[in-house]
């Protein structure tokens, strides 16, 4: 069982020039919440997604220091202000950086590791020794592919 | 008491005079601090290690010249701290203090500075920026004002409010140690002229920018919305937390009469507050919470003190400290008060562009070399509280001057309101200076006239 | 811009005694990667998500140990055999109990900063006092409500 | 050296006689730390404070009571391996072991004993296990053999192993540093008999477990399909890591010529590598690298060293233990070779079953209380190997015999396969005792008789 039999390879991607307010569009329609994030040659420059835009939408005075939650606090307009402002972005300024990446060859057992170890509820990116994307593979996909490999040997006993 | 040492007995070391050995390992770890581009911790570490592999000291010698009373009271109070931050009083007393004002914008900037200078008498100056920048970047927001001013105070008042005390200020918990200075003779030799430099820079940053701060009623308004009473997270934590600050304040205050040294109080009231803080959950638990405070005190801080005693007790033992003591006592023509006046504005002056605990650091042994021209160790006194008030003062000089300044910067720029250097500069140094010369009087009127 | 105006309250949720199978056929046919558990009395008492379900699958001496990331390790049937044990299982041992929690009048921006320093990429629960659940808001649904608002403000001028 | 201490002058306190204080101070601490409801640390701190609240000590007979060559060397070594364990070179030397022998059960723990062994000499065991454990349970599941015998060979291990050097186990650095004797000395003296330990308590677990252990081919291919060299992570940072693991261990061994102690080297080394580990990054970023590491040294054991060397300096000063010394060789009769065997044995059982840093905390200066009696501290050297092979071996008689026995068992329990304590004291204790027999008989061939 390796990454790259379990992985969905049917990806829509975002280019790193892409406007936040494009691919948001995006998403809404697609109903995902994240995407890949891919440069002309089609390498991985990271991941763009709700989140991540959220993230860009709270003043980092308020999560970097101590506060973390500011349940004292009314709402300021804060959030609308700078949504005007990240919407008209590009990707390349407010995407994650660092997705978690496997390779093809990855045994299964290694990208459950990772996933869990990552911690964010997300997916890993499989790519090639380029780190061109192939695919992308969740804890869902995973069980899916247990639950099938379950099914089967029940079928063939 | 360094200066009974004596010069190192192997006077050659690789075919070098140790005194050139110490002294170049001093210049050239300082040289690469200031240059910024290594921890600071790990260079003083390595120059220490330096300072015994070349034979200047022996590791015991080394040892000895650690002050563990510093350590231990920086220590204990960080551990203090990292749990009581974490109750949310910070943020509640700030939000408090907003909304005594009604929101005027004036009225915050002076209750967020007036709180400010008070936690940063009683916590490090660190914490206590940590903790007080996030929630007046929040507040100003609010109120739609430019927060340089606001950050710019709040700077001001955490070096003032620093000084006050024994524990306020790195510097004066070095002072304090080394010249046997208590709680008491800090609070009652430095906290009076505190509140007299305080009201004057709030009053000159009152002509410099409290006259342009204005804010709409409906941002006053939105002021009066914040709940300072959900700031509070975790309310037995919060009393526990004030139980040990209370305790372990007034410790400070009567250790004298029972013989106690600061360190002592401050890492006894860091274990009941640790035994306390997960009282009741079990072990695993426990050990688990432990791991996570200890690994929040700044352990690189705690290194870099470690490092720099060492440092200096090396260039110490070589003899040279007490030779530049005498060179500076021939300047002055052995006056007390000129050389008080001497050490008041040469540290202020430094302090403002190095760090300030390197200096501090080499100035202890060279002020305790004085004592024998000035007549014993007693003597020496006023040029401490000039040593005290040079050092923590001098920190607002520049961005650089102070590591809580640094802190603030950092806020600013995250909050996308970056503070140039220059312009800090431009309107902190000639206050800084005016400081000074307010403690250069009180200093003349009280001891030295 | 409270939570309560922002939240999403159709919300598929799973009991507390549901086992662990029966919540996976029902995550597929909903396509939802997590659900909110409730007790009988409505209250929450976690989250169960395909991440959980497959964190319950990878050994914990290899997450909570130093090794994280196990590149260098085989598939060796651990996932599969950990499956068949975990899908009978029920919820009450397999779920996260510690969701974010949000109350239904605290800010948007309050609820943006605790998503954002939960770092996990899913949504918040809102509950009311005795923390009985009334919605659900994740970082795609502020982002929908502050398209929404800017929408209507250009409408108005 | 400490036996030269006097009895605290004030001899009454609060009406008390000091050393009632003391040592209900030392028992009260030692009870709750053994009732493990509370971080050993603090308690260790509290009573520290409590010693000095209580007027036994002042802060600076406290410090100085603080053995900061044990501190040192602990602090710097886990700064290395907190450094080097991100390589991932422990899992690449388990895994080449383990495919080194084809994926054999039985040679696999063999080779995973002598990994576990060879790196608790040279790092400490706490780490090595918490390194060598999941890998070990990854392969015994890829076996599909039971991980208890694997487990079990693996403690003992690191146990034995952790006896071989000065810097394997904390008793030995803690002797080492108060008896003077350096690594080469460690070396020399307890070295060569390990080996003969450890083939011996291997081949009791043959006969124990060995003999049942089994696999069929094809899981033994599937260990085969392990691939180690995907293990490393970082090369550059293995390279540097290893450099200076190297440069520190030959350090050890030449450090006496160079009047040279091991905490000096190890803190040196530590700070070289944090210089190395970041080299070119810019300096926020190697701040915050800092911080982390840091973060992940022992900090509570750190501070439970500085705790008990305090508590057990407050009942030193009170002659007590001076008294017990005396006690001890009245009932031995003043024969070296009687009073080691009862050190010998005395120190394995009571570390199999307390915690033996606080066991050989009190025992130093009980030992040294007996340099006059066989005529100065060199006499005392073959008192020295005892406790140090008593103290080290006893940790295997039970599972909460050292800290590494528990963190296997937490490992176990989370893997699903808790290891019992009854279970493993029936297995562990006799082996241990036969350890401690062989143990003895080279004691007495070496310097006894």
């Amino acid at each position: 069982m390796l990454a790259e039999n379990t992985m969905v390879t049917e990806v829509t991607t975002a280019h790193v020039n892409d406007r936040v307010c494009d691919v948001l569009e995006r998403m809404r329609a697609t109903k995902l919440r994240m995407l890949p994030v891919v440069d002309d040659a089609g390498i991985v420059a990271g991941v763009i997604s709700t989140f991540s835009i959220m993230e860009n939408l709270v003043p980092s005075y308020i999560v970097s220091g101590d506060l973390n939650q500011i349940p004292y606090a009314p709402d300021m307009g804060i959030l609308r202000r700078h949504y005007l402002e990240v919407i008209e972005k590009d990707l390349l300024s407010v995407m994650e950086t660092k997705p978690l990446l496997v390779k093809r060859d990855e045994s299964l057992l290694s990208t459950a590791a990772a996933l869990t170890a990552f911690g964010k509820h997300e997916y890993a990116l499989v790519v090639d020794e380029d780190k061109r994307l192939i695919g992308v593979i969740s804890a869902g996909d995973i069980l899916d592919r247990l639950g099938t490999m379950v099914e089967s040997a029940e079928n063939d006993a | 008491m360094h200066n009974t040492e004596h010069v190192v007995s192997s006077s050659v070391i690789f075919g070098f005079d140790p005194v050139w050995i110490a002294v170049s390992i001093l210049l050239l770890i300082y040289g690469v601090i200031m240059a910024e581009k290594f921890n600071r911790a790990v260079l003083a570490l390595l120059g220490a290690g330096l300072m015994i592999l070349c034979g200047v000291l022996n590791q015991q010698q080394a040892v000895s010249g650690i002050d563990f009373n510093t350590i231990g009271l920086l220590t204990g109070m960080m551990v203090i701290v990292a749990i009581s931050q974490k109750t949310g009083m910070f943020q509640y007393v700030a939000i408090k203090a907003a909304k005594m004002v009604k929101g005027e914008p004036w009225g915050i900037l002076v209750m967020l500075s007036l709180v400010t200078a008070v936690f940063s008498a009683l916590l490090d100056n660190v914490t206590t920026v940590l903790l007080i920048a996030p929630v007046t970047l929040l507040i100003t927001d609010a109120l739609g004002v430019r927060p340089y001013p606001y950050l710019f105070a709040l700077i001001l008042a955490s070096n003032i409010g620093g000084t006050a005390t024994l524990i306020g200020d790195p510097p004066n918990i070095m002072i304090g140690s080394a010249a046997h200075l208590n709680f008491t003779d800090f609070l009652i030799n430095l906290a009076p002229i505190i509140p007299v430099i305080f009201i004057v820079v709030i009053t000159v940053i009152w002509f410099m920018f409290g006259r342009d701060l204005k804010a709409t009623d409906e941002k006053k308004q939105l002021i009066m919305q914040f709940d300072e009473n959900a700031a509070i997270k975790d309310v037995p934590l919060l009393k526990k937390s004030l139980f040990v600050l209370v305790a372990v304040i007034t410790g400070f205050t009567v250790a004298h009469t029972f013989h106690l040294e600061p360190a002592t109080i401050a890492m006894f009231g860091a274990a009941v507050l640790l035994l306390l803080q997960s009282w009741g959950q079990p072990l695993h638990d426990k050990d688990h919470a432990y791991e996570g405070i200890m690994a929040e005190v700044e352990w690189t801080t705690i290194f870099f003190f470690v490092g720099l005693f060492i440092i200096v007790t090396g260039v110490e033992h070589t003899g040279i400290i007490a030779m530049l003591g005498e060179k500076t006592l021939t300047m002055t023509g052995g006056d007390l008060a000129a050389t008080a006046a001497a050490v008041l504005w040469v540290s202020a002056i430094a302090s403002a562009l190095i760090d300030n605990i390197p200096f501090v650091a080499t100035m202890i042994p060279l002020i305790q070399s004085m004592a024998p021209t000035f007549g014993g160790e007693e003597a020496l006194i006023p040029l401490w509280w000039a040593l005290a008030l040079g050092a923590c003062l001098g920190g607002n000089g520049s961005l650089i001057g102070a590591s809580a300044n640094l802190i603030v910067a950092g806020f600013a720029q995250r909050a996308g309101h970056p503070i140039a250097f220059l312009t800090f500069m431009k309107h902190a140094f000639l206050l800084m200076l005016l400081t000074i010369a307010i403690a250069h009087v009180y200093l003349y009127l009280r001891y030295l006239s």
